[in-house]
């Protein structure tokens, strides 16, 4: 019942200033450790690199800093989530290699894990001890991920899997996957799937990594062949809900991932800023104005999310909009990352931050859900165009 | 952190809306393109004052709300749902915040957003910039010329004043700039209820148009093309709320925020009204068909109260670009 | 087997002198004729002073030029359409009431017609007695043309017609109307379909005009309530190509509407030139790159179009590039007028020629087969893109 | 008027890409990516070279045809169809017509269309701009130090020439200049036929693709996107062909109209890599798929020669903007 307020209270604005302090003082720390220039978290030698920096946030319980304290969080409010990305992406902190973990698989854990299951799984995620991949894709289900047929056979004591899941992000440096496996051999569609958590060093699972757009080996294949999973693989079992309903268990999961959990505006409004910067040291008269609605496109993404989080705080659900999120982040990322390829011109080459940032940009508008499947939704949803 | 209207302001919008939903219908605001010139039907208006719309951000020391921005600005998104043929932006937002005496119903315009004026040959009362200070005047004391006006439901007129007697509202540079950005937050307001009109108007178009046997809605091309403009509207509409709140409270940055709002706002409504458009196809090509009365509107208030092009500079120089 | 040679030759920079001389003369004669600032073409009062000038252009051979001498033109070749287009629009031509008779039924005409419908038709059509609209598209048929419902009932001696067209162009001011009618009541689609050449005065017909969307009476439905129209009506009858195969005739027209014919380049490279000249008095340079792109976008649309004449001339058909062809221009269009609104900004209002062109403009995409349907079409005929 | 090639133009063409479609594959592109610096295979080079390609437009004394741009802007659209790893813009489009003596099938590479030159660490020539003077040097004479390069296919060095030995092969600002809009010519050739290879590759890849029980060109949004990409091609061409034209006739709008050539094919070219990646989805979105190979030349070139920023700067100043 209150009225707009948009400023941060005190609490929040000493949260602020402690996260603040603390990457100040702990990043240069962590490159210190593992050398100047950390290679890409997509590479072997990258991603123990930045298993370092997450062991780091673990002890600063600054790895996932809404979950409970139980699990290594510190009950942080949304709002103090915000902040918290705000300033890590504003201190040039790096990619989170935990990613899919914390955003993708703990949201769907705390709706519909046994308290068993999130103690088995959530602290070890913290920790970074175990480190979770995304089993959904597969070479015949992109967009149409319904056409999942992965297996997933019921035997004594466990599970045996069979099939290939593929576009697995870091999956070849991991040690979980949680998947959409089809447990019900008749079942077509959404119907029959059951959602699983399961150790990628079991007999029978084999992980190939691949090449992204940029060369990293960022992908993975995941093969499944004949593999047995036992139910206590992980405490509290291995299927994630109710067997058979896991079409419904991760569609909540995509709406993390589509939605506000996974992109949070301080990523954007950190490339805005350095985007800036590297305006003002060219003469690009040109290109001011493309600049100045890219701005405004990431002060709207930001003033959505204080809409949204608003919203959540008091009550409400996030519905179809978050494909609209979806759209918009994805497509200001292009926007920044094209600018930025302007006013470089001939200097866009090789390694550089901005030459891998807009490779990694052009996944925006295809991973979780592409741009075409997030219109659809939008417009179906939002509006009740008819879906035939 | 709290970025939601409260109930009050919410509940005042609804009120508004219910208002247009009886009184402001698309066959009010074609009777307004029809009207002889100083006869434009004032119902709508007078059912306005009555709520106390009008002088809503007037002090209560003559009569009015004494509210702020952020009590108007969804007031102004309604209105611009429904084209609204009055001059609420140059009342409401612009001259009631600045009254020294009780508005009672009139109607005031002002040029101060753009070569001409909205309604004037209708208006009452008319807001007079004349170096760095605000003039309101009664009728009796200008001339009003009629200037072409691609919006029949907004007909424009240039106003002459001979600097007769007047009641000067504000002076200096400071309050003629809040006066122009109270425009423009109004301004952006009403587009990103056009653009709102404009996409309901293609959803229902497309919902309920058959070809090739199906509703032209399941097309992907219609289907996205309205998505789009979907998310274009909200998007631009956190960025309206803030520059209200910005200038209720007088924020440090609210040059910016107004820029930015009326700037994105615009761009917003001009897709809406290209895709709605697009979408209606010939049937909404003709002026038998509502949809034009919103496209214009779109086209002729998004250069008032200061260009995209305008605030764009601005943005461009506060960023240092 | 000649090689590229962008010159024209003299005899067509003769021909282009005269047509300038011409028109520098003639224009000046009309516009005083009819009053200095003639109304628009698709109001009543303006259908009159335009059809002055028609009768003008006919008198001094200018209406069709590249129609045979007999009929009223001058043999003139495509290069000299070419080359007559230019100049008029440079000169500033008004728009061609006669545009739809001479651009879309002639063309067929002179593919499907018999000598004696041509001599019948061609004839006063150049000379601006007959005058003639299109009756295509019906309440329930736009995108979806074949879903027509108009029908044409054989009788004897004649045809009698039933149903209803709309946004006719000028329908309420022609003469004359082409269309096409379902002459087999059992058809379906594309089948059965006649096309049909019918004098708009006959009882049973009745014609609304109704505003386009600047206001101006431009569109017209035309209603035919058992109209009897007899086969004499059109010398060598009022059917054109053979009875129940007029979707095929009709397409020939299609093809010159959404192609060549109807969208020389002269008339962008002439608001092209003008927009010009309104940038150079405004101080935009926001707006530089727009204005770069787009000239360089009529550039292609006239080199295209030199391309594909040079095709024609040495006996290649134009297929479905047509489609390519229409959607540019369109686009081009809209992009040469949105820069003006943002050039002009509060000056643009009313009834000026930007603001009718910016209207008009807006038609483009919609017309002639919307750039829908012309996305299709490029997809599926140039691409190889599966229908369904 | 006669706006299309002759015969032999089109049949030195059509030669080249038989050549290509032999020798040029996309794994012999990804085995220039994995070759060793100075170890790039050059059996289509030589191919090539025997064929005349290389020296097609060196004057008939030193052996060339003396043919000009009209005769390669063809073979350079198949080059860019088929992403040619060697520096064949550099060779053919830019030194070939200022040759002294002959080529004898060398390789030439020069950084006079950026800060550094593609196959530096393989061209045995190295075309050098000092001041107005333009200088062909052997690559005894140079340091070449590997610079980044996105492009595996085209890997760029910086190139240092001590001022040791060379041959002039021309001098002064026009000179200079002509051999600089050789090369915006021959680069803008090379993207249209490289946007073709992006899209040719898509639309193969919709037709294939099978999602939801249809192949995913079946649906619009894939559809329209195509056209368009389709669409920006068709009309980038005649640019490209005009302005060849232009620099073989010596007109006096070359430059305006190469700079229309290049800013439009690099336009063209980026879309059609956009779109392309966007049909493909993750399958596109990986060095195991071949588009990359296309999309990361197209990126890289993009720039080169002038970027299209530069030239429409050109054309701006033409038009008196």
């Amino acid at each position: 019942m209150s009225s707009m307020d948009l400023a941060w209270s005190d609490s929040e604005q000493r949260f602020r200033h402690d996260v603040r302090e603390w990457l100040h003082e702990a990043l240069p720390r962590w490159r210190a450790m593992v050398g100047d220039e950390p290679k890409s978290g997509d590479t072997r030698e990258g991603f123990a690199q930045h298993l370092v920096w997450e062991r780091m946030l673990h002890d600063a319980r600054y790895a996932a800093v809404s979950w409970p304290a139980r699990f290594g969080g510190r009950d942080a409010s949304l709002w103090e989530w915000l902040i918290f990305e705000d300033e890590y992406y504003a201190a040039g902190g790096p990619p989170r290699i935990t990613q899919n973990g914390i955003f993708l698989l703990a949201p769907t854990l705390f709706e519909f894990g046994s308290d068993e299951q999130q103690a088995g799984v959530l602290r070890r995620m913290a920790a970074a001890e175990d480190l979770w991949c995304q089993g959904w894709s597969e070479p015949g289900a992109g967009s149409d991920l319904a056409a999942i047929r992965s297996r997933a056979r019921r035997v004594d004591g466990g599970w045996r899997l069979d099939g290939q899941k593929t576009w697995t992000t870091r999956g070849a440096f991991c040690t979980h996957l949680f998947g959409l496996f089809r447990s019900d051999e008749e079942s077509e569609r959404h119907r029959g799937l059951s959602y699983l958590m399961v150790p990628l060093d079991l007999p029978g699972i084999t992980v190939r990594g691949f090449g992204r757009l940029d060369g990293d080996e960022g992908f993975a294949e995941v093969f499944f062949d004949d593999a047995f999973v036992s139910d206590e693989a992980i405490p509290g079992g291995v299927v994630l809900g109710t067997p058979g309903e896991g079409w419904s268990v991760a569609m909540a999961t995509t709406g993390s991932e589509r939605g506000l959990t996974l992109r949070s505006p301080g990523r954007f409004r950190a490339t805005m800023v350095r985007l800036l910067d590297l305006a003002r040291s060219r003469d690009r008269p040109d290109l001011a104005d493309r600049l100045v609605e890219a701005w405004i496109s990431t002060e709207a993404y930001e003033l959505s999310t204080l809409e949204t989080v608003t919203g959540i705080v008091g009550g409400a659900a996030v519905g179809a909009e978050s494909s609209l999120n979806k759209l918009w982040w994805s497509e200001l990322d292009v926007e920044l990352h094209l600018i930025a390829r302007e006013l470089l011109e001939g200097e866009f080459e090789g390694d550089d931050a901005w030459s891998k940032g807009w490779q990694f940009a052009l996944s925006g508008p295809i991973y979780a859900g592409t741009n075409e499947i997030q219109r659809n939704i939008a417009a179906e949803r939002l509006l009740g165009l008819p879906r035939r | 952190m709290h970025f939601a209207f409260d109930p009050d302001q919410e509940a005042f919008a609804s009120a508004t809306a219910e208002l247009f939903d009886d009184l402001a219908s698309p066959t009010a605001l074609r009777d307004a393109w029809d009207a002889v010139p100083g006869a434009l039907d004032r119902s709508v208006w007078r059912s306005l004052s009555a709520m106390g719309v009008l002088d809503a951000c007037a002090p209560e020391s003559v009569g009015g709300l004494g509210l702020d921005e952020l009590s108007l600005v969804l007031v102004l998104e309604e209105a611009g749902r429904v084209g609204l043929p009055h001059p609420l932006v140059e009342t409401a937002s612009v001259a009631a915040p600045l009254l020294r005496s009780p508005l009672d119903g009139r109607m005031i315009t002002s040029d101060l957003g753009g070569r001409s004026a909205p309604c004037a040959a209708d208006a009452d009362l008319f807001l007079i910039a004349q170096g760095d200070v605000l003039h309101l005047v009664d009728r009796t004391t200008v001339t009003v010329e009629e200037a072409p006006s691609l919006d029949g439901g907004r007909r424009l007129g240039d106003v002459g004043w001979n600097g007769g007697v007047s009641t000067v509202l504000a002076e200096g540079p400071e309050a003629l700039e809040i006066a122009r950005l109270r425009g423009a937050l109004g301004t952006a307001a009403e587009l990103l209820g056009l653009g709102r009109a404009a996409l309901d108007l293609a959803v229902v178009h497309a919902v309920d148009r058959q070809q090739f046997g199906v509703a032209i809605g399941s097309f992907q091309a219609v289907k996205h093309a309205l998505a789009d403009v979907a998310k274009d509207l909200h998007f631009a509409r956190p960025l309206v709320h803030r520059a209200a709140h910005s200038l209720a409270t007088g924020d440090e940055d609210r040059v910016l925020h107004v820029a930015a709002a009326k700037a994105r706002a615009s761009r917003a409504a001009e897709r809406a009204a290209r895709a709605a458009l697009q979408c209606h196809g010939a049937i909404g090509y003709t002026v038998e068909h509502d949809l034009h009365l919103f496209l214009k509107r779109i086209w002729t208030i998004t250069p008032a109260w200061g260009s995209p092009a305008t605030h764009r500079r601005r943005i461009a120089r506060s960023l240092g670009l």
